[in-house]
């Protein structure tokens, strides 16, 4: 079978992305060969020249960076979905809290830790560190951070209990059935969570265009939205 | 038993992994007698170099290969514009990161070895008519036959367990550098879904054991005879 | 065939220096324990190099002005103090290694006549580690001989063996000495030994 | 030339890898002396439990780190209950999976030395009035030491180059379990921090080039005397 | 004190058997290269487990009857075939290797009176792998020696060394025989040094 274009994407996108696939595959189109990592990881190989057709980021920034390179079909950039972050607890926690200004998280932590994924170089974390200094919490939880490897290990934290708390997208802790969602942060306590989507300079793949229309098309959009992710 | 895909991983695991170590081998075993035996400026450093892959982070390891041998590395421009090929998003590649991975551990492993033979044998060897090279193959590498085969084990291992280096240097392409370590880390990114990792983790495993069981076997077969006697 | 010794050697502390001409036959190196002979035939062998001088066989030069052969190139046979068989390889491929590795038209002994006068014939499926310590001795000469040398160092060949076979090998050593004439440098503590077989003796001393 | 921040990286690493290795060096010689020596039913089975760090990618490893030393876990539970010890977000968290993951590496080194030593010897000293363990520190011991310095090397380089297991395990605080590799990590995250990645990279490099040297320095010490003479 | 033995061992295909009782004084075992002269000592240390038998040195019972001592508790010294000097230990820690392991009241020689008679008080500070064959055998007898054993066991002892120091060394083994009334096994194969110290004579045979 003709290979479908390469699509680089990030590793939080991987079910959706996949099924979005297979739909477009059941359309008569090659299946798009999908490679899931960081999106710093992937990024780089674009930078370094990777002959790839796609790249849909977790964040802006990494776009930018590839942007910057130069290594983007012009006019191709969009923005093609949107997260909202949540506050997790394990299944059996029994706390209630409600993300807003001056919320108490510094006590419901007690001398736990709240589980995130790194504030200095993961999107998560930056969001979510984001989200709590606009809330004016941040002080408080300052030093009580766990800075996870990604947004998933951060979950994998409070699953096995080893943090009371976390903050990680609506879209991972839906999927989890060890965590249980306290409260959502209000979209505006962060700046937006947009996943970017771009057709790579170096692409030669005829469907290229074609996926990443199908994507952002109705039955596209669809497809994320069963996976928690809301329209950008 | 397993699934197709599964199968393939497995296969493509098993076909980096057992390339990697094989063409590292004359590479390493060369970097081994090179430190056991001669001594000369830059030694240290070239001990050094061996060990890097093992003290960096994969992933910065990974990087480094991503620069040089990327389409716009020199490496990888060198290879493009001189055989034509390229690494990038190839299987070829992720044996190589294996490979540079696994170096460490099986030059150590040779070193071993090397500096445990008996030279008094090699001269022995060479009064009787064999030269440098005849006595190499004949005596020096039988000899050192222990070391060789733990490096096979442990860069096997180390091969089939490869993933910063590869996940950042040829991404997680299925089919072509998805090896199990990359199926496992993407299994791992599905929440729930940790028995899919239980089974490809299980996988490696039975992969690795039969890599050891393969190897004590033929350490029995070369060794079992020649035990000392038990005096 | 002559050799023509001169070499000096320093090792850790110790000087070591001969100088002496053998004629043909057998030359035994007589010396107290340490004084060298050892050191000697090491050097004649290309195992040791020597820090000035020159070693000689017949007209060809092994070391000296320049020259030094490697020791694969020196053609000698070479019973060591010490066995040194291989110990991943059967007493079979032990004695035919350097058998092996020589001309077909140079050498002078076959596998079955050196199994045959030093009565190895049960062992040669056996590995090195599982011989007694004559045992060991014996092949060690067996595997020198057949190497099919232009000459022979061998020392103290016979240190740990009985009488009978002592005399058995002696008489071999005796044929190779007078049909082949090979000049043979030979190191024993045993003053019957060395009455029997040395052409010539020397003496060395601290 | 370094800032507060990065010798405190450095200083925990040096602390993490130096302990990781040291509290192992035990246990894996023990380990390789069970394989080297005996045999018994399962052998092969615990030299494969030894290789799975190796064969695992470190992430998995982690997890299953996690799974069992978290509050949740069954080792964890029983370190809380009776030690009131917790190695989450501790360093002694970030040394045990060094420790973990240098294991495989350190028992084979030293088991390829094991199992080079002349048994003959062990059976002189024995005469000689030596007990058994009289025996193993004076003499099996010392013979195997060039296996002990490379299972120290090797291991301590793997120590500092640990990344997956540890941040997975004990995540990424700054001062507890933040080693130089989890921040090169960190900065490898952020586009145009290369600069940043290179010095914290030259830093593990210098790290582990000074433990091959003080290794090289310690072989020469014990060995240099007796090395095989000139013949 | 006597020694009695009465032992069976397989060793690959061949079956060492020996049976005999050895008075006080020195016993040689005389016998040809690969009967089991070796690995009887073996067995006598407890290096080499019999298949069935006893071995009593006196009233002391070594093996047999459910008894079989680890080799340090049978007080035995043993100068083996090969040497098997310790290769991490200078000369002289080799010497003093059994004599520090033993109480002081039950050693008989001090370390100046070995290094003296054997004549290696140069090598003390030497790595083993630089001593001559000669050296390394001298050494390993002062080792069995200064552990101040009940029991010699000396396989070919004398084997490389020249005529004036072997007399030395037979003088100082004939004291030992004579004055410490010790149970010597002594394996050679040289006919005068056997007669010069042998009490008793056993010859083994196939
Ligand atoms: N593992 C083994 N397999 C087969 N045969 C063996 C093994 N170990 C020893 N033998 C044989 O047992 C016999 C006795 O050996 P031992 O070393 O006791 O002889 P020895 O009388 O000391 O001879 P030597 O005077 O040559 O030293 C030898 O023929 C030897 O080859
Ligand atoms: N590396 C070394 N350092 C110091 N001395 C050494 C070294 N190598 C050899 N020697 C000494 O050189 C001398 C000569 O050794 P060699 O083995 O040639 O003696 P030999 O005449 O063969 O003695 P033997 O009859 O005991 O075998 C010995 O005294 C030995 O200790
Ligand atoms: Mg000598
Ligand atoms: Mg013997």
């Amino acid at each position: 079978a003709e290979r479908g274009p390469v699509v680089l994407a990030a590793a939080s996108l991987q079910e959706s992305l996949t099924e979005a696939a297979d739909a477009w595959a059941a359309r008569g189109h090659p299946k798009p060969v999908l490679s899931f990592a960081a999106s710093s990881a992937l990024a780089r190989q674009v930078i370094a020249g990777a002959p790839a057709d796609l790249f849909l980021s977790a964040d802006e920034e990494w776009m930018d960076a590839v942007a910057k390179a130069g290594l983007l079909r012009a006019g191709t950039r969009t923005t093609l979905l949107g997260n909202r972050l949540v506050l997790i607890a394990p299944a059996a926690s029994k706390l209630r809290l409600t993300p807003a200004r001056g919320f108490p998280i510094g006590r419901a932590l007690g001398a736990g830790r709240l589980a995130l994924a790194d504030p200095a170089a993961v999107p998560a974390g930056k969001y979510a560190k984001a989200a709590l200094t606009h809330l004016g919490v941040w002080q408080a939880v300052a030093s009580k951070v766990a800075p996870a490897e990604n947004v998933r290990a951060a979950m994998a934290l409070v699953e096995r209990g080893a943090a009371p708390l976390g903050i990680v997208y609506a879209t991972d802790a839906k999927a989890s059935r060890a965590v249980r969602i306290v409260g959502t942060f209000p979209a505006a306590s962060h700046p937006p969570i947009r996943y970017p989507v771009a057709v790579l300079k170096a692409s030669r793949h005829r469907d290229a265009a074609g996926f990443r229309a199908f994507l952002l098309s109705k039955p596209g959009r669809a497809i994320f939205a069963r996976h928690g992710f809301s329209a950008p | 038993m397993l699934s197709a895909e599964e199968w393939g991983i497995v296969a493509l695991s098993l076909k980096v992994g057992g390339i990697a170590v094989l063409a590292t081998l004359p590479l390493a075993f060369a970097l081994a007698w090179l430190l056991a035996r001669r001594s000369f400026p830059g030694r240290v450093l070239l001990d050094g170099l061996v060990h890097l892959p093992l003290v960096l982070p994969p992933v910065v390891t990974g990087w480094l290969l991503l620069i040089a041998f990327g389409p716009f590395g020199p490496a990888g421009r060198w290879l493009e514009s001189w055989f034509g090929v390229s690494l990038m998003f190839r299987w070829t590649g992720a044996a190589l990161a294996a490979a540079i991975m696994a170096l460490p551990l099986m030059v150590r492993a040779m070193r071993l070895s090397i500096e445990g033979i008996d030279r008094r044998l090699e001269g022995a060897a060479r009064t009787l008519g064999a030269g440098r090279w005849h006595c190499f193959w004949t005596i020096s590498l039988p000899l050192a036959l222990p070391g060789v085969l733990a490096a096979l084990v442990l860069g096997f291992a180390r091969s089939i367990g490869e993933f910063g280096a590869t996940i950042t240097f040829v991404s997680n392409i299925p089919g072509e550098t998805r090896t199990l370590p990359l199926a496992i880390y993407s299994a791992l990114q599905v929440p729930g879904a940790e028995a899919m990792v239980t089974r490809l983790a299980l996988l490696s495993v039975a992969l690795s054991l039969g890599a050891l069981v393969l190897s004590e076997w033929l350490v029995r077969r070369t060794h079992g005879g020649r035990r000392l006697r038990g005096d | 065939m002559a050799i023509d010794i001169d070499v000096e050697k320093r090792l850790g502390d110790r000087l070591i220096a001969a100088r002496f001409s053998a004629g043909p036959g057998l030359t035994a190196l007589f010396g107290p324990s340490g004084v060298g002979k050892t050191s000697i035939l090491n050097m004649v062998a290309g195992l040791l190099r020597p820090d000035r001088g020159h070693i000689r066989i017949g007209a060809r030069a092994l070391f000296g002005d320049g020259i030094d052969l490697p020791p694969e190139a020196r053609r000698i046979g070479y019973v060591f103090q010490d066995g040194r068989l291989f110990p991943h390889r059967r007493v079979r491929a032990n004695l035919v290694y350097g058998h092996d590795l020589t001309d077909p038209a140079k050498r002078w002994m076959s596998l079955d006549e050196a199994v045959d006068f030093l009565g190895i014939g049960d062992l040669l499926g056996r590995w090195p580690a599982s011989l007694s310590g004559g045992e060991a001795q014996r092949v060690a000469i067996g595997r020198a001989l057949l190497r099919g040398p232009d000459c022979l160092l061998m020392d103290e060949p016979l240190s740990s063996l009985d009488a009978a076979r002592r005399g058995d090998i002696m008489a071999v050593i005796e044929r190779i000495r007078d049909e082949l004439k090979l000049p043979i440098l030979y190191v024993s503590h045993d003053r019957a030994e060395v009455d029997r077989l040395a052409t010539s003796v020397i003496a060395l001393d601290t």
